[in-house]
């Protein structure tokens, strides 16, 4: 079984899904997607494992071989970010039960697990495929299945969240599938090793430029990068708190993930940077996001808002790494992606906690609840800590790298930059701190208790994760490192 | 060149069309409609670059050696099914915002959106 | 043999698309819904049967004619349904035929001198 | 045009004309499903959508400049794009250079099916297929958790008054149509089920075979009322109808896997590779078949059943 893992992991969750339909109890579903998620991760670290020690694995679906039949191509790119996911995944779906219970009518409980499922696959998917038409399918299982998991949340303009969401992805999807469509016009071929091997005799043609350009541009809309970014704040603040929390986590990380893909391995590095002022373009529009969606989240009054805008700056960090575009930046962009769903994961999953307490995730209810929901709010606290960069959290490592790999490359304006952006970041968070350790309670609102252990341990499980890789970090540096690596064709 | 380009173009001013519609118009019924006008004429395009001229579709027969492309045909009867599965989540959506807001224009859920605010 | 089998396809063709353009001017010229309806309702009827006549005529033994008669039988079944339909629709909906408002009018100025 | 019913009547007709298209491009495959889709399903949930949102358009106000201005932008990105694209038509092109030559040549003596788009949809590209299949089933599923309605004790008892008028009035209202259609769907449903198997020789195939399905159900909904529709078809059984579809496909493919080919290799299905093609090809196109047909109902259904329920609350 062990050669058919790369299929697994996609198949289990996907098949999973419709069987969810044969259980009708709320608490068997949850325990059944529980399992299949675990399942998922356990199956991805085998594979991370795997790649690790003999190099890119490569699977055929249905026997064809390659450009003819579809292929799964996991290398250490791929393989880390399935680990990723399916550990987020595993984490959030452990604290969904108490969550959903009260922000979800009952009748659409298993509906909700599996529109969750069906995400996770399509994820999964998206990663691990290494055909690009494949890519567009799978996209569309998540975007389909994220607008109505969004479109769930309790208040109204979960609705209105939901249908820009859906309108602007699918304007991206479109594009991503022009995109493909102009690239399978000139080399006759979708398989993304394929096409990486052909580009290069059509290279100059104005038609791969077009092509490149759509699939950048759909991929950008997907990713939120700013100023592409509109749909994300209100999709995030409305969804229900474990749905926020699973996709704050994942499908950024997706996107990106995508962008890395087509840049580096189907158009090339030498492509990719050379027909366009790529390099600047991609570190400008960074920054600009970091600065904008930070200060847009200073003056936010509700909480999940002010971290969606948080996750937009640090899309722009992670932006910033890719375009440096060396292994060094490369590096701190992937580990800026394996912290960020780390810190994001903590940080949604402690509010799916006040929320489930106190019903609400305006700044202005949070007053004094550090002394009445004290592990909750220590877990935003470190959360926090870590998105500003604190020594001894992970942000702290991926910041480090990324300064780092600016430096090296001699930009010094864009380090001062990024540790500016870091400075906006104590703004925001500190905002939170102050109203929930220095304010007292609101009137009425005494008898307010500690989360359920069902919330807090999840919500901790991603807190140690925090503190423990910003302390350890062989594993993610390593993986990190190899994948860079390899991307830039450098064998480690 | 004329000649040779003209379909592509044809479908580029039909794209732009079922583009404009979804970002001009405030009306969510009509944005869905125009944004699967939008997805039919990328259909368009995959369709007319997998035709040969003087092929036959592409069904295996006796005497017959010049056939049309199949793989685009392929390619679009999936995404034409991702076309209608979009479609009908946009409707149920504009259809539960219609009983939320009592509206389907833009602006106006917008302005009550910010009162909620 | 063959050139009789043409000939007389070519004339349905031919019918058939006359009667098709015939029931589009209609559609265009007429003055209301019901008159503009009753042009395509019984001109494509009949329309769609020539021209899958002529079809049947230019490939006339194997399987197509079985199909195209197929489709004939079902185009006689739907149209007129369709048609009846839409005209009830109408009615449904309280749409006036044109000559009956005119009449109407008429007989309001008449009685209003 | 303000008048959404035109528009969406506009949109179906387009819909059908780029059906045409495909039929002149030889895409006979696409052509049939645009058709039933484009024109068909997609045309009826938009009427059904407007008639609980309202047909008529707001006017617009403000000019939009910036609507237009991107459009232009991404409009003339394409035709620069399109100056150095390989001409149209020409068979050298490089589109039928690469891959798909493969498809045409060898696709007889590898997967044994003349209709060489429904050998690459279901053998060579049968994974797409299978993520097609999951896109419909999520879409299914993201419309019953917006539209699904709870049913409450009173309806029933509801639904049995609203079959008994109607079966009263049955000689009164919309006595043709009744008749007339009464007569067609037993037809329409042998049509789906020969699409659906000849889809190995001729254009057609589970997805279009679906579609035809449900829209028989569809039509008997629309003319002998949802209450009638809903005591022929039981929701919940549709619904698992629906999760048997993806899981009938799943399981060929875990088939292969038990027996140590890769997924969705067909060949392990039979002693014969050829054969076995063939018969995963018919499981999987039946797997196809059943979801998009329960999907399609259980869409429209939910469409019809939130516009009942607003009926009633409105009463």
């Amino acid at each position: 079984m062990l050669a058919h893992l790369p299929i697994l992991q996609v198949i289990v969750p996907l098949m999973a899904a419709p069987l969810c339909l044969f259980l009708t109890r709320s608490r068997l579903v949850w325990l059944f997607a529980l399992i299949v998620s675990g399942l998922a991760f356990l199956i991805s670290s085998l594979l991370l494992q795997q790649v690790m020690a003999s190099g890119t694995i490569i699977y055929e679906l249905g026997g064809w071989d390659a450009p003819w039949g579809i292929e799964y191509r996991i290398d250490q790119l791929n393989a880390f970010l399935l680990l990723i996911i399916s550990a987020v995944s595993t984490v959030v779906l452990l604290a969904a039960h108490t969550s959903i219970k009260q922000e979800i009518p009952a009748d659409r409980h298993t509906l909700f697990y599996i529109l969750y499922l069906l995400s996770l696959a399509g994820m999964l998917g998206i990663v691990a495929t290494g055909d690009a038409f494949n890519v567009f399918v799978f996209l569309e299982i998540t975007s389909l299945s994220a607008y109505a998991l969004i479109a769930l949340g309790k208040d109204r303009r979960a609705l209105w969240a939901s249908y820009q969401y859906l309108i602007m992805g699918t304007i991206g999807a479109t594009f991503i599938l022009i995109g493909i469509g102009l690239m399978y016009q000139m080399t006759g071929t979708l398989n993304m090793y394929d096409l990486s091997q052909r580009l290069p005799e059509v290279a100059h043609t104005r038609t791969v430029f077009t092509a490149f350009a759509f699939v950048i541009v759909g991929v950008c809309l997907k990713l939120a990068l700013f100023p592409l970014h509109l749909w994300l704040p209100n999709a995030y603040a409305y969804a229900p708190s474990i749905v926020t929390a699973f996709f704050a986590a994942t499908a950024t990380k997706v996107a990106v993930y995508l962008l890395i893909r087509f840049t580096f391995s189907v158009f090339g590095l030498s492509f990719s940077f050379t027909a366009l002022p790529l390099q600047m373009l991609f570190m400008v529009l960074g920054l600009l996001g970091i600065f904008a969606a930070s200060f847009a989240a200073i003056y936010q009054k509700n909480v999940k808002h002010l971290f969606a805008y948080s996750s937009i700056a640090q899309i722009g960090y992670m932006i910033v790494g890719f375009s440096v575009s060396t292994t060094a930046g490369l590096m701190a962009t992937l580990l800026h992606m394996f912290n960020h769903a780390l810190m994001k994961g903590a940080l949604f999953l402690a509010l799916a906690a006040v929320v489930y307490r106190i019903g609400s995730a305006q700044l202005s209810q949070f007053n004094g609840l550090g002394r009445q929901m004290p592990y909750t709010m220590a877990a935003i606290v470190i959360g926090g800590l870590s998105l500003i960069g604190v020594p001894l959290t992970v942000g702290f490592v991926s910041k480090w790298y990324l300064v780092l790999a600016t430096i090296e490359n001699g930009w010094w304006p864009v380090a001062v930059l990024i540790l500016l952006g870091s400075l906006l970041a104590i703004v925001y968070v500190w905002r939170i701190v102050e109203a929930a350790y220095f304010k007292p309670p609101l009137a009425g609102r005494e008898s307010i208790k500690e989360a359920p252990l069902s919330l807090l341990i999840p919500t901790w499980t991603l807190v140690i994760a925090n503190i423990y890789f910003g302390i350890d970090t062989r594993l993610s540096v390593q993986v990190a490192q190899s994948a860079a690596q390899s991307l830039f064709g450098v064998s480690p | 060149m004329l000649m040779g380009l003209y379909n592509y173009w044809i479908v580029v001013v039909l794209m732009m069309v079922g583009f404009y519609i979804v970002i001009a118009h405030g009306n969510l019924i009509k944005k869905i409609v125009g944004l699967s006008i939008f997805q039919t004429s990328v259909f368009i395009f995959y369709i007319s670059m997998a035709k040969v001229d003087g092929g036959t579709a592409p069904i295996l027969a006796e005497g017959i050696s010049q056939y049309s492309n199949p793989l685009p045909h392929v390619l679009i009867l999936t995404a034409i099914v991702v076309g209608i599965a979009t479609t009908a989540l946009g409707l149920a959506l504009a259809v539960r915002i219609k009983e939320a807001y009592g509206s389907i224009e833009e602006e106006e859920i917008q302005k009550k959106d910010n009162l909620d605010c | 043999m063959d050139t009789l089998l043409n000939i007389s396809s070519a004339l349905f063709l031919l019918i058939g698309s006359f009667l098709c353009v015939s029931g589009g001017v209609g559609i265009l010229r007429f003055p209301d819904f019901y008159t503009r309806m009753h042009a395509v309702g019984v001109t494509e009827t009949l329309a769609t049967a020539m021209i899958l006549i002529g079809l049947m005529l230019q490939n006339p033994d194997g399987l197509v004619v079985v199909k195209l008669m197929i489709i004939l039988l079902m185009t006689l079944f739907i149209s007129p349904t369709a048609s009846h339909a839409l005209a009830s629709a109408a009615v449904h909906n309280n749409l006036m035929p044109e000559l009956d408002k005119k009449e109407d009018n008429e007989k309001e100025t008449s009685s209003n001198p | 045009m303000k008048d959404l019913f035109a528009v969406i009547m506009l949109s179906g007709i387009y819909g059908l004309l780029s059906a045409s298209f495909f039929v002149a491009m030889d895409a006979v495959d696409v052509a049939f499903t645009e058709a039933s889709v484009g024109a068909g399903i997609s045309t009826l949930l938009m009427l059904v959508a407007i008639t609980m949102t309202g047909r008529s358009e707001n006017p617009t106000r403000h000019k939009p400049v910036l609507a237009l201005a991107v459009v232009i932008v991404t409009g003339s990105l394409l035709i620069y794009g399109t100056l150095d694209m390989p001409y149209f038509g020409l068979a050298q092109d490089p589109v039928h250079l690469h891959v798909a030559p493969r498809y045409i040549n060898d696709s007889m003596q590898e997967v044994g099916v003349p209709n060489i788009v429904t050998s690459v949809l279901a053998s060579y590209r049968a994974f797409d297929t299978l993520g097609e299949v999951v896109v419909i089933f999520t879409a299914g599923m993201g419309v019953l958790a917006l539209l699904s309605v709870v049913r409450r004790p009173g309806d029933v008892a509801r639904d049995i008054a609203k079959i008994n008028s109607l079966n009263k009035s049955m000689h009164e209202e919309h006595l043709i149509l009744r008749i007339v259609v009464k007569i067609l769907i037993p037809f329409i449903l042998l049509f789906a089920l020969y699409v659906q198997f000849h889809g190995d020789y001729g254009p057609g195939g589970g997805f279009q075979a679906g579609v035809i399905f449900a829209a028989a159900i569809i039509l008997y909904a629309m003319l002998f009322g949802m209450s009638t529709a809903r005591r022929v078809i039981n929701q919940s059984f549709i619904q698992l109808f629906a999760a048997i579809g993806v899981l009938l496909y799943g399981s060929v493919g875990v088939i292969s896997l038990l027996n140590g080919k890769n997924f969705l290799d067909y060949s392990v299905l039979s002693a014969d590779p050829v054969a076995g093609q063939h018969l995963g090809i018919l499981l999987i196109e039946l797997g196809v078949g059943f979801t998009v047909a329960s999907v399609m109902v259980i869409i429209f259904f939910n469409f019809a059943g939130r516009k009942n329920d607003q009926q009633n609350n409105r009463e």
